[in-house]
This record gives structure tokens, C-alpha cells and sequence, in this order.
């Protein structure tokens, strides 16, 4: 599915990324954690085209995508979000979702075909005519993932979707992540909320300081100890 | 060669006058991100003040510029408290309507109160031409030279060097971040619009022992403000002066290399040169040192 | 013991939409208050009509006993009010020491907590290697310590935390939430919103909780860890959208 | 037309299309005041057939693009001669649009010669053409050499600094020629042209001229070229045995103030008019009188050829009126105007006066009884010094 | 669709009355020439091509918030087309539209591409573009192909639907300007609403990156804005060019037009269709009622244009943001827009402002 082959990013003098490999599987979540500034973000960057690794390559299904555009890069089935939203207060949410689904519709009809089922399957349907600016922030997170997954993607990237959730809405979000990922998406995951990840990851990517210090399941890098002391702290003895 | 020459000289210390009156844009813009199309007539101003009082004396020319600057500082305050700063929230960049707008008011205004064209003032400056390099060069000019550079120099100096300066540079990053940390913006928003259009009339005060004014210069200096600050880089403020005398011995050299109206396009041809090679500007930003 | 910060039928409007409505709120001098509730409910607007920059319309407000409505935001900030946003706002093209600068040259009028640079570093290593880059170039975890460290350094008597957490590695949050515990030592009153809100009643000593921009209960955090509205109101669902409307 | 409300005693309207504001308002202000000075006098004086005649003025903004419509709109409002349209640019738009609306167009002063073109129609060119063998350019040269000779130190090398856009090109020409013509050894060094929106510091220039040493300096712009290239000349130390300006710039009422009395003084320019001209032996109305009304009626201003112009205008307007068989028929005042033949030095019987040698309009709409005048600056005064029949004085050479 | 569906989308008040509004506008503008004299027809045609430029203008401007100085150059272009083709060369003067729009479509997509060079900082957009259309002025104006400083003139004699032509008599331009406003206005509407390009628009206005992330290739769809927006803008300069029979240089280059087009579509709300139109439409309606007042000196008409800057000044200071959302704003608040009300809404604009002060950072 998705491979990412000892991918190195520098800015300026400073290595962000060194020598990174991992791969995320079709219907399956794979939780990439790791200290702030480890460099998760960077290598979502990387994945979707928005930066061009130093080193290494990215395929997908066996085509490389190392440096393709973003655009480009979601026409190969990469569907992201974004850690700090931009400047979308004023977008609508059924355009939002209607825009991704034109990757694979061709047809005005089509597209909006699509977005309405999305909507729905999400239940947002009753914001669909609401700008994203004034609908509760847990919303549109969730109106990331249906706009994502409108682009019936083969891959699903998510920079810290729960963050400034609550616990209910973890839940909530967690359903609908599950959701995609029986939708047969592979799911890379971002996430500080480990209640999230706890709950999601089939498989977990520790990243520190740039390079990946461990993999496994949760309970399996729980147990690392540098893990624990880089990462996880308290939240370790649970 | 002595037309070189010549064409240096002329061309460096014009270029100096553009680049300070690039300069009150360009701070006017950086701070407030507010593209000030009524700057050039923030300059007529200045010369059309000068004109009024009509200085006959350095002292006298010395003392009406202060008292014009300082009316104009006083209008651009108004300007701001008035007309911009409701609008700065305002989608569809409302204030670029504005000044556009108070521009032509300007021009007309100055048509009306002066209507006899082309007028300038004596020269006050106590030296006449001197020899520089074996070329000539007008008092008027030379003066308005070295001072648009000294006052070039001292602005920079506000901006990076002083606590006003980094609190401006404070607003022009982020609003928001502004007010959390407990700076009160619409002072300092004030206070760049009057620094801009004070700086504006410095330029004015400067040009008109030399420069015929007429109403229509405004628009002019508008665009050739535009054109330093594109070239310079909206981050540098070296950039500004430096594409200011660009400006300004491209003109030198294109009013006489080339013949006719194509010496215009050739200047801006060339702009547009430069910012493609460069989209950055001349100078690229120069890293704020810690104050 | 005086209180800190005072409201009564206090109501914040977001552009035409009342979000906050007529809310009764006390911080008591020198205590660490909670405020919960889920997301929209409001909490983040609260903060922002407190400080300011917000429509708001407030029957009292008084600040450390000083009545303050229609103060403007900088005054209160230089009152030693200090909010650290959700969103950050940091100054991104200025360098991480900077952004700590720029509020260390606004002067001694906050006769809060003084934390000097190194504290502040301490607190936060990763800021120090990270002190001469851009505060644009940072992580969402990195900007988050600094926003923090900055409102620190802002000398507060009164601080406000918008989801400290937001974003923070595990390891991280726990480093700040003992901070926070110890700087509430130290007398300064602080009003903390968390989503997490097990941790938030854990380290407050009263809480209010938000829901639908009205403050439904005010509680000590004992009282509130094992009342039942805990699971049903606060946990309640998101509020439904057509409360507005469509447009 | 407009007969129906056309009574015997409603005023005769006469349209002006001006630029009041915008680049060339210098000119366009000044044209419309001294036509209306020229109209009150003829009112005062009876009117035509005790008809009072309207000045209906629109302002063109200094754009070409806008005459056509603003002439179009005049026709509209029943007016049946108009006067524009203050620059070169402004007119050559309005003289096509006349000929395309069959309406009368005066241009009184209006300089360049791509006005009337091959010819038109509808268009009467009241100052003398740019290129004509007497047009002013021409004159000029020869009024400098003449002067030359006479001191015994006949001009050998001259050089040129034109500006590019309205009439200055043909005055380039006719300058060039008349050298090349009629005193093929006399070298023209070089020529340049500049763009007067551009060029803001004339040193460069002049240095590049300082330094070919010409005995003849010819210069042609605008006021806003003019106020600084004299000045330039000044600073540079330097100065030609003899300067040759041109109309509109050097002929400019603010000419002398603005760049100095000493910078000015000795420039000699191809000229319409000025208040040293001898009065019409007939004339009611003097060169000076009517500076005097213009400054009285309009605050203090003073009026140079441009003004003066416009008010011989009001004669020749009054004079087709009075001969049109129909006054609120176009085609019929076309016809009038074409006819008007005013002879005699600044005099008529209108009690204005003609400032040039009379008014005959050609087949093609030029005024072939026109001649260029030549002045020069001497103690701050336009002094006329060629053609001989109007010189008042002789020209100094060299010219310090 | 059928009538009921097309019924349908009209369902709040504020949709209705202005659909009645839009109605009775079409009605009376194509009623127009048959009821005023022919100068005040003129005066029409001039409202409808400073309607057709701020509507073209605002397809990048507004819709893709790409704040161009070129159209200018656009507009100059089309001028200059039939001026060099037709006039000169005497081309049929549709195929010299034609082929305006086509190099002006062309210089459109070129410009739009270099300055995605610079991101997406207005600012620079903006006086990059400028810098391109002041080029191109220079260039004109020493050019002897467009007649240099002197411009270029229709000289031939050539009336009728043909040549695009007619002397004395303005009724027709008019009704060819109607047409092509018309067609251009139901085919952006279109363009907007149902195609993919068209509804991108909106994102790469807001957040480019994010539009990046939706699989939306924002600097070609850019170019492809500027390309159709610059292409349109430059038959309203190829009509105003056989209205005037002049072309010169600083007639359809000078920044003025440009700076024109920018603030006609945003006063009357650059976010809408019908904005700029009404701007366009409302402007040449204050120009010619200034100017009636028998311009007979310098200085009323100085005063005149003083008073149209205050007007405009006034408009956008306590306008929100444009004439037609302010309309609509207005209509809400008597009819309601199926919100429920703040009572609150109207009580105190002051805190409103305040709020908004800080709201733009
Ligand atoms: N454009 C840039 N220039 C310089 N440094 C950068 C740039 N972008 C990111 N960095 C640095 O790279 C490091 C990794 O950033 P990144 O955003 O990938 O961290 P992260 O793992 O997402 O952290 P978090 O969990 O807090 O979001 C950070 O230290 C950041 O400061
Ligand atoms: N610009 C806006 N206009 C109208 N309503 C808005 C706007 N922004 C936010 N809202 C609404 O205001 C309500 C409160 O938002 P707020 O951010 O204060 O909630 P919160 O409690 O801070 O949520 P979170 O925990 O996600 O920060 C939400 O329902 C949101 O939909
Ligand atoms: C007005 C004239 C005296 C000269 C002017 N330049 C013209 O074009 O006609
Ligand atoms: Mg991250
Ligand atoms: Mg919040």
C-alpha cells in the first residue's frame, strides 16, 4: 500500500527527518505518535506532496510519489488534514465535501451524489448548508474525515483530528474513523489523544527526534522505555 | 562618460527621494498590511504646503516644512482614526477603495485651491549647483538627496532598533497576538499612518525647490512608491532604498539611452524583470535581530 | 481573600450570534478554577468577550474587584489579565526569544508572577533549542509552549489557559499541568479550560461547567467528579445545529 | 437643430469641450475663461442680430476617448458650433468626431497639424499649422538665424531636445526641415526626444547637449518640461549662444516666474501672441486691455497666447454666426465658417481682435492667412521680434 | 428544469424580491433607448461596459481573490485589437474581437502563472500586475503598430451590425453590450454553480493550501480565472473602442481604467454576481449626474469629481462589505433570512465595531 522508503527532510541546517521507513496498510490504522517537534507532521508533509523529502522515496501501490504535487498526490488517492486549519471559516460544508468527491466523479451530479451520502453517513447532513466557521469545532473535524473520504481515497491521512475534543466527541470521531477504515482506507493517524489511539491503532509508529524508535501495537511500545520517557510519562501507568 | 556620470548622480539622488517616500508605504503596508493609494498625494501635500507658505529663506523654508510635516502627520492620524481603521476588518480590501478614493478627492482638492500650474518655490538652500565628479548638480537636488538618505537611516533605526519599532513589527505579525500580549494597535496604527504621511510630505517639502507640482504628480509618485517597495521587497527596508535608486538611475539612464515614451516601459520592464528573478525583492528579509 | 475575576448575566456575541448568554461567574483570588464543557459550548468565546475582543454585554464585571466593563483589551492585559488562546497567536516571523521579548519590553505594569528566561526554558527545553527560529516554523505542540511561556513571562495576576493541552505530547501535558499546579501555589489565580476533563476537576479546586453557553452547574471539583450530570449533561452530545438554523 | 425653441430672442448656444482638469486643464481653464471673456464682450456689444450668445463648456478630463461622447452629448443639447478641445491629443478625437456628426468644430489654438490631417470637413484650425512654410517652428529658426547673421556670428552647429507626444513632433519636423531647407550649413548635431510623464530631471540631458557645445539649443514641451528644463540648463553652467523654445512650454504665462527671470531671460520661441503686440489699428480691444480684463475678471491670473487665442475665437464665432443663413443649422455655419475672412493686423469690427495676420480657412480647414510669430525674452518680457511687420524690437545675440 | 424546481430555489423573501428586482431591472434596461434621448443612450452604453469590466474584472478578482492590475492590459487589448485589425487592417471587427480576447485571454494565464511565483500576497499580485499593464502602456505608446503617443483612429466610413458601427445613432451598441453583459453573466453564473473549475474558485479564494489538498490545482485553475476573466474583459474594450473610434495608449492603458475596475466590483460586493454590475451601472449613473451640472468651470468640476470620491468614500466606510450584500444585509433584517433574530442584533452597532477591530487580524 503506502511505503515510505528512508525519507530524510532537512530546513536549513537543522534535520528534522533522518532516514524514515514505514509502511500503512489497506483497512488498517496505522497511529504515528511521538514527541512534539518529532517530525509526524513533517512526514504527513512529505506523504501528501506539500514537501519534498531530501532522501528516500514514497510509493503508493507500488507507484512512486516522491515530489509530485499535492494535487497530484490526491489524484493518486492520498486524502489529508490539517493539523492547524487555514483560513476556512467561510467555506461551506457541502462544497467542502462535494469538492474532494470530484477525484473520482466526473459529473456535477456525480459529485454532489457523493457528498449528500457522505454527509449522511457522517450525519452532518443537517450543517451541510452551514459555513465551517460557525458549526462546533468537533464537527469539523468530522467534516475533515467526510471530506476526505468523499475522495473514496486509498489513503487517509489524519494530523490530530481528536485534539481540543472531548472525550465524548473522541468517541464519537473514533466511530466514524473506524467506519473508514472497514471502508477498506488505510489510515495514518496523528494523534497526542492516546485514548484515540488506544481505541484505533492497528499498528503504532513512535517517532523521536526524527527517526522511529518503535513499532508494534500499543501495549507492545508501551513498554519501551524510551517510549515512556520521551512520550508517554505518566500516561504510561495506566 | 561625464554623461555617466551625470546619470549616476541624477539618478542616485532621485532615487533616494523614491525610496523615502517608498519607505512611508512600505511601513504603512508592513504594519498594517493597508496598501496606501493616496501616498503620493500625501507627498503633493508637502509640496503644495511648501507652496502656500512660500518660503523665501532656509529659516523660513526650515520652519514651514516643520509646520506642513506636522499637518500632515496631524491629517494622516485623522485618516487612519476615520476612514481606515473601521474598515481594516472589512473583506474585499476595502481600504485600498478608500485611499484610492481619498487620492482623487486630494488631487481635485488641489486643483481647485491651485490652479495655476506647474508652480515650484525658490530655492532656499543657501549654496547654489556645485561640481561633483566633474558633473553639476542642483542644490535643490543634492540636498534633497543626502537628507531623504539620513532620514532613510533614522527610520530604520526606529523600526528595528526602538520599542515602538518592534511593537509595530509585533502588529504587522499578528493582530490577535498583539492585543493578547497587551498592545494597544489602534495607537500604533495611528501613529505608523502619520509617520507614513509625514515621511510622505518630508519627500514633498524636498522636491518642490526643484520639482514643478501639478495635481496629477500624485498618482504618479503613487505607482513609482509601488514599484520601490515591490522591487526592495516588502520585508526589507535596505531593499527599499536600494530598488529606490535602482529607480531612480533607471530613469536617469532611460530618459536618455532611449528615446521618447519607450524609456517609461523600458523602466518598467525592467521592474518586471526584477521581480521575476527575484519575486522576493532585491533583498531578501532581513532577519529581525533580537531587540 | 478578594476575588480575582467577577461576572454577572455576562453574554458574548459572535458576529450576529449570541453564544454566550447571560452567564454568573467568580474566580476567587488566588485559586485554581476549572471551566469545562464540551466543545462549542462556548468557553473559548467566554474567554475572548472577557478579554475584550468580543461583543459582550455584561450586568458586572469586575476584575480583582476594579469594575472593568468596557475596558479595552490591552488595559486589562496590562492589569495583569493574560490569556493564552487556543489558537496561539504567536508572532510568527519574530524568533521564539522575541515573541518572549516583545511582552518583556511592554514594561512592569502586571504586578504578577515573574518568571525570568531561564525558568521559562526550563520549563520548556524544547523552546531553548529551538530559540532562534521562527515561531511560523514550529511545531503545533512547540507553538503551544511558547504561547504558553509567553503568557507566563506576561507577568500575570489572573491567567487564563485556552486547552493548554491542545496538542501536547502526553509527557508534555504532564510537565505542564504540574506547572500549573505550582504556579497556582505561588497565589496567582487561574482560570483553566480543558476538554480532558478528569485532569481539569483533578487539579482544580471549583469548577463551572459550559453547555450551550450557559453555565449549568458551579461546583467544587469533589462535588462535580461524582455528580450525575457529569456523564449526563456534560457528556452530552454536541449541540444540535439547527439551534441557528440553516442558512 | 433645434428651430422649434429656437425663438427669434433665445441665445444662440456655443459649445466648448475643454480640459479643466486632468494634464492639459494649464491650457483647457485658461481657453474657456477667455472665450467667455470674449462672449461677454460680444453680448454687451448687442449680440448677434440682438441674440445673446450661451457658452455651454463640458469638461473632458484631459481624455481623448471622452470628446466624441461630450460632442455628441452638445449636438444633443441643440448646440449648432463647438470650440475644443485644449490639447493636440483632446482634438484630434473631437475633429473626427465632427466630421462623423457633421457639426462645426473651431480649434482655436490647438497646435498640431494631425488635427486636420488630409483635411476635414467640419474642422477650422484657427492657429497657424505647425509645418506650414509660416508656421511658428519655422519662423522661429529663422528669426534665430536672422539675428545670428546679423551679429556677424551666423549659428553653425544647433541640437534638439524635443518632447515626444502632442504637437512637438511636427515642430520637430518643421524645425529640422526649415534648418535643413533654408540653411543647409548649419549642423543639426543630434536630437533628442523625451517623454514628458517620465522625465522628471532633465541634467542628463542637458549634459549630454553641454557636451556637443551647440551654438543653438531648440527646445519643445509642454509647461510641466519647460519650468525644468531651463533650470536644468542653468545649473548646468552652461548656456548656447542662442535658446529656441516653442509654444505652450516657453510661451507659458507662468514661464518666466517659475524658472526665473534670469534663466529665462534671452529665449527666443515660436510664439501665437503677446501683450507687447501693437494694437489693431481699428481694434476697440487692445493685447493689454485684454490681459487686464482677464486679470480682473478672473482673480489676478494672466493670459498668454493660448487664452488669447480662444478670445479672437469669440470674433470669428460672432463673425459666421452673423453670416450663417441660419443659425440653428449646422450645416449652415459650417458653410459661414468657412467663409469668414477677417484681414488686417489685430483688428476687426467685432471689437475684438484677430491675433494673427487675419482668418481665411482653406478647403482643408487651416487658416492660410495665419503667420508664426517669434518672440523673445527680454527684462522679463515677451518682446516680438519677427516677422518683421510686428517686431517691436530686434533679436539679441548672443543671448548673454 | 421545470418551472416548480425553478420556483423552488427562490425560498427565502430575500431571494424573491431580488429575483423580482433582477426582473424589472432586465425589463427597464431593455426598454431604456426607447423612452431617453440619444445622449442619455450613450450615457447607457458607458454604464454597461463599466458594468462588463468590474463583472469581468471580479471573476478574478473577486471570485479567485486574485487582485489584478492586469485587466487593464485586457481591456487595452481588446481596444487595440479592432483599432490595429479592423481599423487598420481592416479585419472584420468580430473576428478582431476575437482575436482580443484571445491575446488578452493569453497574457491572462502568462501573468497569472510568473506570479504564482509569489504565492498568494495581494499585495504583490496586485502591483506585479500593475507593473506588467504599465509595461504594456510603455510599450504602446512608442509603438508605431498602436499609433505611439498619437493612438490610433476609425477612419472608414463602415456603419451596421457588420462593423459593429453606427455614427449618430448609440440604440444599437447598446443592445450589443445588453447581449454580451447578459450572455457573460448566465455563463459565469453557470460556471460558478455547476462546474468543477467554478466551484474550485471559492476554495483557492480562502485557503489555497487546503484547495491543494482537495486535489484542486490552484495555479492552474488560477491562470484559467485570469485567462477567462482577461479574455472577457477585453471585449468590453474592443466595444468601447468602436464607441469612441479613438485607441491611443493612455486611453485604454492608463491605470485609472484599471484601478476603475478593481473598485467598481468592490463597492459593489466582489463575494456576488451582481455586485460590480450595480457598482458599474450605479457609477456611470453619479458620473453623468455630476457632470449635469453645466460643468462650466475648473472648479465645479473639480468639486463634482471631489464629491463622487466622498460619495464612494462614504459608501465603503459605513458600507459592509459592498452596495448589493449591504441590499441584502438590509432585507434580512425587515424579512428575516429563516434565521431566528437576535433581538440583541440591532441594539448596539458600537460593540459590533469593536469587535470587528480586532476580528480581521
Ligand atoms: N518550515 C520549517 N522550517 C524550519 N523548521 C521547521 C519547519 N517546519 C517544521 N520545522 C521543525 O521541524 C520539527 C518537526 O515539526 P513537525 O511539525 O513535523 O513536528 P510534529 O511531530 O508534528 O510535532 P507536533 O506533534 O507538535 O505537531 C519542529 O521542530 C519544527 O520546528
Ligand atoms: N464566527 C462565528 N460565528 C458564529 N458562531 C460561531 C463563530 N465561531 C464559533 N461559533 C460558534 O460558537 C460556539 C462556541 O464556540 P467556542 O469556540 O467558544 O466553543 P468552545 O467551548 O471553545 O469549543 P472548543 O472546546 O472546541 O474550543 C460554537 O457553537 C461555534 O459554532
Ligand atoms: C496647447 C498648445 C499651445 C500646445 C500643446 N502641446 C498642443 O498640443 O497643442
Ligand atoms: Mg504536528
Ligand atoms: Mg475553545
Amino acid at each position: 500500500m503506502l511505503e515510505v522508503r528512508g525519507v530524510a527532510k532537512k530546513f536549513g541546517g537543522l534535520r528534522v527527518l533522518t532516514d524514515v521507513s514505514f509502511e500503512a496498510e489497506s483497512g488498517q490504522v496505522t497511529a504515528l505518535i511521538g514527541p512534539n517537534g518529532a517530525g509526524k507532521s513533517t512526514l504527513v508533509n512529505l506523504v501528501s506532496g506539500y514537501l519534498t523529502p531530501n532522501a528516500g522515496s514514497i510509493t503508493l501501490d507500488g507507484k512512486d510519489i516522491t515530489g509530485m504535487a499535492p494535487a497530484k498526490v490526491f489524484g493518486e488517492g492520498v486524502a489529508r488534514t490539517f493539523q492547524v486549519s487555514g483560513n476556512v471559516a467561510e467555506l461551506n460544508v457541502f462544497e467542502c465535501v462535494a469538492m474532494s468527491a470530484y477525484r473520482t466523479a466526473s459529473s456535477y451530479r456525480g459529485a454532489n451524489e457523493i457528498a449528500e451520502e457522505e454527509l449522511k453517513r457522517f450525519d452532518l447532513w443537517q450543517y451541510r448548508s452551514r459555513a465551517l466557521g460557525d458549526i462546533p469545532t468537533a464537527m469539523v473535524r468530522i467534516v475533515d474525515c467526510a471530506r476526505g473520504m468523499a475522495a473514496r481515497p486509498k489513503i487517509l491521512l489524519l494530523d490530530e483530528v481528536m485534539a481540543g475534543l472531548t472525550p465524548a466527541e473522541v468517541d464519537i470521531v473514533i466511530e466514524q474513523v473506524r467506519a473508514c477504515r472497514d471502508a477498506g482506507v488505510a489510515i495514518v493517524m496523528i494523534e497526542h489523544v492516546l485514548q484515540a489511539v488506544n481505541a484505533l491503532a492497528d499498528r503504532v509508529v513512535v517517532l523521536n527526534q526524527g527517526t522511529i524508535v518503535a513499532t508494534g501495537s500499543m501495549a507492545e511500545v508501551s513498554q519501551n522505555d524510551e517510549v515512556k520517557e520521551a512520550y508517554l510519562g505518566s500516561a504510561a501507568v495506566k | 562618460m561625464q554623461t555617466l556620470t551625470q546619470i549616476l548622480m541624477t539618478g542616485v539622488l532621485q532615487g533616494l527621494i523614491y525610496a523615502l517616500i517608498g519607505l512611508g508605504l512600505y511601513l504603512i503596508f508592513s504594519v498594517m498590511r493597508v496598501v496606501n493609494f493616496a501616498h503620493g498625494f500625501f507627498v503633493l501635500l508637502g509640496m503644495y504646503g511648501l507652496l502656500w507658505v512660500g518660503p523665501t529663506s532656509l529659516p523660513g523654508f526650515l520652519a514651514a516644512t516643520v509646520v506642513v510635516v506636522a499637518v500632515a502627520g496631524a491629517f494622516g492620524y485623522v485618516v487612519e482614526r476615520v476612514l481606515i481603521e473601521s474598515t481594516l476588518h472589512k473583506p474585499g480590501h476595502a481600504q485600498l477603495v478608500i485611499t484610492i478614493s481619498l487620492g482623487l478627492a486630494m488631487q481635485y482638492f488641489f486643483q481647485i485651491m491651485f490652479p495655476e500650474p506647474y508652480q515650484k518655490i525658490a530655492n532656499p538652500w543657501p549654496f547654489d549647483a556645485i561640481q561633483v565628479l566633474g558633473v553639476t548638480v542642483g542644490s535643490g537636488r543634492l540636498a534633497a538627496g543626502v537628507i531623504s538618505l539620513l532620514l532613510a537611516l533614522g527610520v530604520s533605526f526606529l523600526v528595528y532598533k526602538t520599542r515602538f519599532g518592534s511593537l509595530m513589527r509585533a502588529c504587522s505579525q499578528s493582530l490577535e497576538g498583539a492585543v493578547h500580549v497587551g498592545i494597544n494597535y489602534t495607537r500604533v496604527y495611528r501613529a505608523t499612518f502619520a509617520l507614513g504621511a509625514a515621511i510622505a510630505a518630508i519627500a514633498g517639502a524636498l522636491l518642490i525647490p526643484f520639482q514643478p507640482v501639478s495635481p496629477h504628480l500624485g498618482l504618479e509618485l503613487t505607482i513609482k512608491a509601488f514599484i520601490v517597495v515591490v522591487v526592495g521587497g516588502s520585508e526589507s527596508m535596505w531593499g527599499v532604498l536600494s530598488a529606490g535608486i535602482l529607480l531612480g538611475i533607471a530613469e536617469a539612464a532611460g530618459s536618455i539611452l532611449v528615446s521618447g515614451s519607450l524609456a517609461t516601459s523600458a523602466i518598467y520592464l525592467l521592474f518586471l524583470a526584477v521581480i521575476l528573478v527575484r519575486p522576493q525583492g532585491l533583498v531578501m528579509r532581513r532577519k529581525v535581530s533580537s531587540s | 481573600m478578594d476575588t480575582a475575576l467577577l461576572v454577572e448575566q455576562f453574554s458574548v456575541w459572535r458576529g450576529r450570534s449570541e453564544i454566550v448568554r447571560s452567564v454568573d461567574l467568580t474566580i476567587p483570588g488566588g485559586t485554581l478554577v476549572a471551566l469545562v464543557g464540551s466543545n462549542g459550548a462556548g468557553k473559548t468565546t467566554f474567554i475572548e468577550g472577557v478579554l475584550g475582543i468580543l461583543t459582550t454585554k455584561a450586568g458586572r464585571f469586575e476584575l480583582f474587584g476594579e469594575d472593568v466593563r468596557g475596558r479595552k483589551p490591552w488595559d486589562l492585559v496590562n492589569d495583569g489579565l493574560v490569556v493564552v488562546p487556543q489558537e496561539r497567536r504567536l508572532f510568527p516571523m519574530m524568533t521564539v526569544e522575541e515573541n518572549l521579548d516583545i511582552v518583556g519590553s511592554k514594561g512592569d505594569k502586571g504586578r504578577g508572577a515573574r518568571f525570568t528566561r531561564d525558568e521559562l526554558y526550563d520549563l520548556f527545553p524544547r523552546l531553548q533549542e529551538r530559540s532562534s527560529n521562527f515561531a511560523g516554523t514550529l511545531s503545533g505542540g512547540e507553538r503551544s509552549m511558547l504561547a504558553i511561556a509567553r503568557g507566563l513571562a506576561l507577568q500575570p495576576r489572573l491567567l487564563i489557559l485556552d486547552e493548554p493541552s491542545l496538542g501536547l505530547a502526553p509527557v508534555v501535558i504532564d510537565s505542564i499541568m504540574a506547572t500549573i499546579r505550582e504556579i497556582s501555589q505561588t497565589g496567582l489565580s487561574i482560570l483553566l479550560v480543558e476538554q480532558n476533563v478528569h485532569q481539569a476537576l483533578a487539579m482544580a479546586s471549583w469548577a463551572h461547567v459550559l453547555d450551550a453557553g450557559a453555565v449549568i452547574a458551579s461546583d467544587t471539583s469533589d462535588h462535580l467528579r461524582d455528580s450525575p450530570l457529569l456523564e449526563s449533561g456534560y457528556l452530552g452530545v454536541v449541540p444540535a445545529a439547527d439551534e441557528k438554523g440553516t442558512v | 437643430g433645434g428651430d422649434d425653441e429656437g425663438g427669434d430672442d433665445a441665445p444662440i448656444k456655443v459649445g466648448v469641450v475643454a480640459a479643466l482638469t486632468g494634464i492639459a486643464a494649464p491650457y483647457g481653464v485658461q481657453s474657456l475663461n477667455s472665450f467667455k471673456l470674449a462672449v461677454e464682450d460680444l453680448n454687451e456689444a448687442g449680440g448677434i442680430d440682438g441674440r445673446d450668445i450661451e457658452v455651454v463648456a463640458l469638461d473632458n478630463r484631459s481624455k481623448p476617448e471622452e470628446v466624441p461622447a461630450l460632442m455628441r452629448r452638445l449636438v444633443g443639447e441643440d448646440v449648432n458650433v463647438i470650440l475644443g478641445a485644449s490639447s493636440t491629443p483632446l482634438t484630434v478625437t473631437g475633429a473626427q468626431a465632427a466630421d462623423q456628426l457633421k457639426v462645426p468644430l473651431l480649434v482655436p489654438m490647438e497646435a498640431g497639424d494631425v488635427i486636420i490631417g488630409e483635411g476635414r470637413s467640419h474642422v477650422f484650425k484657427l492657429a497657424p499649422s505647425v509645418l506650414a512654410d509660416q508656421g511658428w517652428s519655422a519662423q522661429g529658426v529663422r528669426a534665430v538665424m536672422k539675428g545670428s547673421e546679423e551679429a556677424g556670428d551666423p549659428i553653425r552647429t544647433a541640437y534638439m531636445i524635443n518632447a515626444s507626444t502632442g504637437a512637438f513632433p511636427e515642430a520637430g519636423k518643421a524645425w529640422a526641415g526649415t534648418l535643413e531647407k533654408e540653411f543647409p550649413d548649419v549642423e543639426l548635431i543630434d536630437t533628442l526626444t523625451f517623454d514628458e510623464a517620465s522625465t522628471s530631471d532633465f541634467g542628463p540631458l542637458v549634459a549630454k547637449a553641454k557636451a556637443a557645445n551647440p551654438d543653438l539649443l531648440i527646445f519643445g514641451g509642454n509647461p510641466q518640461s519647460a519650468f525644468q528644463f531651463y533650470p536644468a540648463l542653468q545649473d548646468s553652467g552652461w548656456q548656447p549662444k542662442a535658446t529656441l523654445g516653442s509654444l505652450g512650454g516657453n510661451t507659458n504665462s507662468q514661464f518666466i516666474s517659475s524658472v526665473g527671470a534670469e534663466a529665462a531671460d534671452g529665449d527666443v520661441a515660436g510664439n501665437y501672441w503677446t501683450a507687447e503686440l501693437k494694437p489693431g489699428d481699428d481694434a476697440k480691444q487692445t493685447p493689454q486691455g485684454f490681459v487686464d480684463d482677464y486679470k480682473e475678471a478672473y482673480d489676478g491670473q494672466v493670459p498668454d497666447g493660448v487664452g488669447a487665442y480662444y478670445y479672437s475665437a469669440g470674433a470669428v464665432v460672432a463673425e459666421a454666426l452673423r453670416n450663417a443663413d441660419d443659425v440653428d443649422d449646422r450645416e449652415s455655419i459650417t458653410k459661414a465658417l468657412r467663409e469668414v475672412d477677417i484681414a488686417g493686423i489685430n483688428g476687426d469690427d467685432n471689437g475684438l481682435y484677430i491675433v494673427s495676420h487675419g482668418v481665411d480657412f482653406d478647403e482643408q480647414g487651416f487658416n492660410a492667412a495665419a503667420v508664426g510669430l517669434v518672440t523673445q525674452i527680454q527684462d522679463g518680457k515677451y518682446v516680438p521680434v519677427f516677422p518683421d511687420d510686428v517686431a517691436n524690437a530686434t533679436i539679441v545675440y548672443p543671448k548673454r | 428544469m421545470s418551472v416548480p424546481e425553478l420556483l423552488a430555489r427562490f425560498d427565502t423573501p430575500v431571494k424573491r424580491i431580488n429575483a423580482v428586482i433582477a426582473t424589472v431591472a432586465i425589463v427597464c434596461a431593455v426598454l431604456y433607448p426607447f423612452v431617453v434621448e440619444s445622449p442619455l443612450v450613450s450615457v447607457g452604453f458607458v454604464a454597461l461596459i463599466f458594468a462588463m469590466r468590474n463583472f469581468t474584472w471580479n471573476i478574478a478578482g473577486g471570485l479567485t481573490g486574485l487582485l489584478s492590475l492586469a485587466h487593464v492590459a485586457g481591456f487595452g487589448i481588446g481596444a487595440f485589437a479592432v483599432a490595429i485589425l479592423t481599423w487598420t487592417h481592416g479585419w472584420n471587427v468580430w473576428l478582431a474581437i476575437l482575436a482580443g480576447m484571445a491575446v488578452s485571454a493569453a497574457v491572462g494565464v502568462g501573468v497569472s502563472l510568473i506570479m504564482s511565483r509569489f504565492g498568494v500576497n495581494a499585495f504583490f499580485f496586485a502591483l506585479g500586475t500593475m507593473a506588467l499593464s504599465l509595461a504594456i502602456a510603455g510599450i504602446a505608446a512608442s509603438w508605431s503598430v498602436t499609433g505611439g503617443n498619437d493612438g490610433l483612429q476609425n477612419l472608414s466610413a463602415d456603419e451596421g451590425l457588420l462593423h459593429l458601427q453606427w455614427f449618430t445613432n448609440p440604440v444599437p451598441l447598446y443592445f450589443v453590450a445588453l447581449l454580451l453583459l447578459a450572455l457573460m453573466v448566465i455563463g459565469t453564473a453557470w460556471m460558478v454553480k455547476r462546474t468543477r473549475f467554478g466551484r474550485s474558485l471559492a476554495f483557492i479564494r480562502e485557503d489555497p493550501q487546503m484547495a491543494a489538498s482537495m486535489g484542486i490545482d490552484v495555479v492552474r485553475n488560477q491562470a484559467g480565472a485570469m485567462g477567462l476573466s482577461m479574455g472577457l474583459t477585453a471585449v468590453s474594450g474592443s466595444l468601447m473602442a468602436q464607441y469612441t473610434n479613438f485607441v491611443s495608449y493612455d486611453s485604454v492603458f492608463s491605470m485609472e481604467i484599471g484601478i476603475a475596475m478593481m473598485v467598481g466590483a468592490i463597492i459593489g460586493g466582489s463575494a456576488t454576481l451582481a455586485g460590480p454590475i450595480v457598482a458599474g451601472i450605479g457609477i456611470a449613473a453619479l458620473e453623468e449626474a455630476l457632470r449635469s451640472f453645466d460643468v462650466s468651470s475648473s472648479n465645479v468640476s473639480s468639486f463634482t469629481q471631489i464629491l463622487y470620491a466622498v460619495i464612494v468614500i462614504v459608501l465603503v466606510r459605513y458600507g459592509t462589505d459592498g452596495i448589493v450584500p449591504m441590499w441584502n444585509a438590509l432585507l434580512e433584517r425587515l424579512f428575516g433570512d429563516g434565521r431566528d433574530p437576535d433581538p440583541e442584533d440591532l441594539e448596539d452597532e458600537r460593540r459590533d465595531e469593536a469587535s470587528k477591530e480586532v476580528a480581521h487580524a
